[in-house]
């Protein structure tokens, strides 16, 4: 069993759900970048999505915008990702999913990309602008089902195309909050359920609910009722408030731990 | 790294219209590179624009609107003065320049205004760097009664205030984006994030034939009145087709628009890119000429990027210009070897500006200068009984600041 | 003292084409009122006008830059929204601000132009207020090759700074004018002044109906084309004649080219005059309200002066209008009852600029604005089915300056 | 015989030419202006012409300009300077020519105009942009020949437009020297014999000359050709470049006085 499969399992049996954590890589420089994510790797996080920046991150809020920046800034590309995904594959066993939009990974050349990850160590990929329509291009020169394609859902997103992304996605389903870009404030979990319960009604993957979730009530509330609660704004704006703050590391690995108690809570 | 993908290479039967396919693509280019959420939006305005736009009572309230109010057909004028000072062929202009607000532009925000109407959207958005594109829309968004926001970056509003006081007068919300390079590619940045929150509401009216499927076929669809008009026109005056036809290159859309009723014919086509401050410099938007293949604001296209696929900034002293995507359609017409992309000049383009104001008592837009500044160029080494046509895609009135910085 | 000539009352039966008289009088108006050196030119002038612009190969190529450079002809365009919002009759906008240089000025200096050249003059001066005629003789020099001089007042050149920059770029010499009150009146003083001594290889473009004999006259047959469009798109829009014919009148020469067609139908036409700040403030333009007879830069018509014959400042937020004299063949029609005559303040005038821009995406030129201003009061008081139609003289770029300053 | 004809009469017993000047009536002001014209009559000048000075003189030069606005700025109106003319006529015996725009007339009325100006006791009037075409409404209420009618003959003008102008001319030609408004600088004389020749062919009148003669060596050239040399901006000049100067009276004297020498030298 794959690792993020064996994730979504092992925290069934605890009766637990997962804590998806996502953070530039890079961000805000390399061998910190590398230093914090393994503390909140060690400090409960289940899942890490790292993040690929780009130039023109059309998808996300200010708050990712100025993330990527700074990692970009610090000479972050594609490349160096897999290696960063490289170093910290040795130092924890959670999945590593890439979060990108399209651009690196086809510059870089998917058949390349492709490789490099898996060896890297990483355990699937989400590409913020690739739809299933165009998606082809990149999963073709893909063998066997250990490398994951998770798909986005959206508040937009019908129930038929639901069924339809579900089909080819694997690993588990991200399901978008909110209209709107990453890190938009204010939650409304009042929609959710009823969106969850459309996409359950067409999947058996696990579903993570991620955009704008940023305190520990909303971690409890999506908590109850999803697979998985992934939090990305909030923890760069720890590092954004932090930048010369030596404790980062450390605030964002109690950060972690305060979100993952409220993931146990019910 | 940089992917160059193989080029389809010398396909001579180029056949109009048989580009994109259903779900946008022109050969390996074009597509709809966007998140999910705006995926079923995107699938409903397609949806939607298969089934208004080809309606006859559609067709005819653009045409009457591209008639009674935008004020078409723009004439095709005989720049007769210009002609004799090259010494050539004969240079013929579109005058685009002519129509409402000043630019092709509102030929395709009339379309998408009407669309968004039909479609029941009562908000419109609009990304625009030029401050033509977002004029176009302040204007369809007043004559329709409909809310109208404009992004647009800083460095932009800088050096095109008086576009930016005629959105506001016009009730548009001017939207300053201060991320990036604070130009068109930013302002298309914030535009998408915006629609992203808005989505179910609004519609993004896109400005040039790029973008996600179905903005490049219907950005085109809207633009083609240009050479249709152009095409008979010529006919009628000459008894006889054009040697060769030039449009400048933001976007594409406004070469897109001339081009398309000719794609048929035995002629030269020629999109004339930015070349900036100069090709060797890094500062230009030569995006056909100097990029490669790559994916931004929703489609795959050329792009001027890095070698890690981080898109690198454009330069113009034409606002419209600056940008480095460019619409799909152009990057298939590349590899096909049916339009030749070249590229002029900031200062080409000035000398070519000012010729044509003391010639022709012409103002031109810098966009379309580049252009113009092209023509003079082909027009010299061509005998003359030649013809050239080029697509005078706006007025120079917004330029005027700019021109007179230009040392 | 001030000499007010009794006016020829309730002439029910005017004929269109019946004055002036050959030399130039409009009933008691008109004429030629200027000092000897002028007078062999004007003479030479009346009697080429007479000559060349009945001959088939002037009017062909006349109408053939009209079309083909000019952009003619121009859209009427039913204002839909704003009629709407008024709540009364439909008004229908001649959209002369789609022509190229942005007003209807460009007929007139292209029919001058057009003579001026086959009379063998190559040096063109004009005056100019809004700067609108000063770009359209700019224009048309560089088209033809032509030197050209524009007497522009030193108040306008700020408050229109962007018409001199476009005038510069044409071309042509831009020559302030410090004199009196430094705006219209003024620089056709010293146009008037610059062509006595320059009278013999130079040739006056006149920018309204204004002045000597043969300028009212021949400036209404350049500009007659708005009107015989117009009559022609009305009838064959709506099939019938419209109920009112409304244009802005500063020396009124979009009013006579709207006006002239219809002449003989019986509807209404409503000319309207600047009141500026007010009229009881004293600061306005009101020549044919509140004016009386005098002679003023070589003709008899209503002008501003005071009791001593001194000609008075005039005040308008439109330079355009900003005049205080007024073409001779208003006076008459005036006289005649045939045209009423009536005036718009400032704040009237920008309020329905706004309206314009917010409801129709047009953003109207301040002169036409007092145009709008007047229609919007007209159609409220009348019956749904009535129809006017309002001359949209000029686009709003060249007033954006002002309009901003304006609180 | 009226004034006019008499003064060319004993001009030409004295083998003498007209010097005639024109001034603005009222500048600087109105009492200083009646000492200045006072004072020149009485030091040689043949003939006056009495400006009447209009808001908007479209065919003078900037010197007459601002000559004419310090006038109306001093409150000169067509009454006053009949009134003018009135208080002169008892100063000196030397014709008097009222120099006009039209406008001030057509406002003042001109049958009005007529009674007053020939009460007045002025001799004539030129009226700078009324030509034959238009004349007749200002002169039809004219009764005798009493009062003059000048007329101007420009450069350009043909010669069978001089002959027409001639015709219905009285008093003297005033032949224009120039292509140009007044002031306009340098005299070319040459042209000015031929036209002078030509003018002669049609006419008996006396011819006098002006436009843009300053010089003490233009009145010699042109005394020499013609019968009256007419100085208007070079007597302007003099009282602007001495506003505040209490000779000023004094100074234009003198300088009448040496033009008047200048008439008499051949
Ligand atoms: C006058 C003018 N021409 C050309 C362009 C470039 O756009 P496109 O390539 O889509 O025609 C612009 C864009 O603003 C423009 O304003
Ligand atoms: C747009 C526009 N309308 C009207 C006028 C007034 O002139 P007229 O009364 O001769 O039409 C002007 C003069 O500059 C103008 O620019």
């Amino acid at each position: 069993m794959n690792r993020i499969d064996k994730t979504f399992e092992d925290l069934r049996q605890k009766k637990e759900k997962a804590l998806v954590g996502f953070l530039s890589a890079g961000d805000p420089n390399i061998s910190e970048s590398l230093n914090i994510i393994t503390a909140m790797c060690k400090s409960g996080l289940d899942i890490l999505e790292l993040g690929v920046s780009f130039s023109d991150p059309t998808a996300d809020g200010p708050v990712i915008q100025r993330s990527s920046s700074r990692a970009l800034q610090s000479g972050v590309n594609l490349a160096v990702v897999l290696e960063m995904t490289r170093k910290l594959r040795m130092e924890t066993h959670i999945p590593i999913i890439l979060f990108s939009y399209y651009n690196p990974i086809h510059s870089y050349g998917v058949e390349s990309f492709y490789r490099d990850a898996m060896e890297a160590g990483a355990d699937g990929i989400l590409v913020v602008d690739l739809p299933p329509e165009e998606s082809d291009e990149m999963t073709s020169c893909w063998a066997g089902n250990d490398f994951a394609l998770i798909r986005l859902i959206a508040p937009t997103t019908p129930l038929d195309r639901m069924a339809h992304i579900a089909k080819t996605a694997s690993g588990f389903l991200y399901l978008v909050s909110k209209t709107g870009v990453t890190g938009s404030d204010g939650l409304d979990t009042g929609d959710i359920n009823d969106k969850i319960e459309s996409l359950r009604s067409v999947t058996k993957l696990p579903i993570c609910v991620g955009f704008g979730i940023s305190t520990v009530e909303d971690v409890a509330a999506i908590a109850s009722v999803a697979d998985g609660v992934v939090i990305g704004s909030a923890f760069e704006r720890i590092i954004e408030e932090n930048l010369d703050n030596p404790d980062l590391a450390l605030i964002l690995a109690n950060k972690v731990h305060e979100f993952k108690k409220a993931t146990k809570s019910q | 790294m940089g992917n160059k993908e193989k080029p389809i290479q010398n396909i001579k039967q180029f056949k109009a219209g048989e580009y994109p396919d259903s779900r946008g693509h022109f050969g390996v280019y074009g597509g709809r590179y966007v998140g999910e959420t705006l995926m079923p939006a995107l699938l409903e305005l397609d949806e939607a624009y298969n089934k208004i736009v080809p309606d006859p009572g559609f067709q005819d309230e653009f045409k009457r609107l591209l008639r009674n109010y935008a004020g078409r057909p723009t004439p095709l004028f005989y720049a007769k003065r210009l002609s004799e000072h090259v010494g050539g062929a004969f240079i013929y202009l579109k005058r685009e320049d002519l129509v409402h607000t000043g630019a092709h532009k509102i030929n395709n925000t009339l379309g998408q205004a009407l669309l968004a109407r039909r479609m029941g959207k009562k908000k419109l958005i609009a990304e625009t760097g030029a401050g033509q594109h977002g004029v176009a829309t302040a204007t369809v968004a007043a004559l329709f009664g409909m809310e109208c926001r404009v992004f647009m970056g800083t460095e932009d509003i800088q050096r095109q205030s008086a576009n930016v006081q005629r959105m506001k007068l016009l009730g548009a919300e001017v939207i300053p984006v201060t991320s990036g390079t604070m130009t068109l590619k930013d302002a298309m940045n914030e535009a998408m994030r915006f629609w992203v929150g808005a989505v179910r509401d609004t519609f993004y009216v896109i400005g040039s034939v790029a973008g996600p499927h179905p903005y490049p076929v219907m950005v085109r669809e809207f633009q083609k009145v240009i050479g249709n008009e152009t095409r008979e026109q010529i006919l009628k005056r000459t008894g006889g087709l054009p040697n060769m036809l030039i449009a400048c290159v933001g976007g594409g859309s406004n070469a897109m628009g001339l081009f398309l009723a000719f794609m048929n014919d035995p002629l030269e086509m020629v999109g004339v890119e930015a070349a900036g401050k100069g090709i060797e410099t890094g500062k230009h938007a030569v995006t056909l000429g100097e990029g490669s293949v790559g994916v931004l604001h929703g489609s795959k296209s050329y792009v001027l990027q890095d070698e890690n696929g981080q898109i690198q900034e454009a330069h113009s002293i034409s606002a419209g210009l600056d940008y480095p995507g460019v619409g799909p359609e152009h990057s298939l017409l590349k590899d096909l070897n049916r339009v030749r992309y070249v590229s002029i000049d900031d200062e080409q383009a000035m000398e070519a500006f000012h010729a044509l104001c003391v010639l022709e008592g012409i103002i031109p837009a810098l966009e379309s200068s580049h252009a113009v500044a092209y023509a003079m160029l082909e027009a010299k080494r061509r005998p003359i009984n030649e013809i050239i046509v080029v697509n005078l895609s706006g007025r120079g009135d917004k330029d005027l600041g700019i021109v007179s910085a230009y040392n």
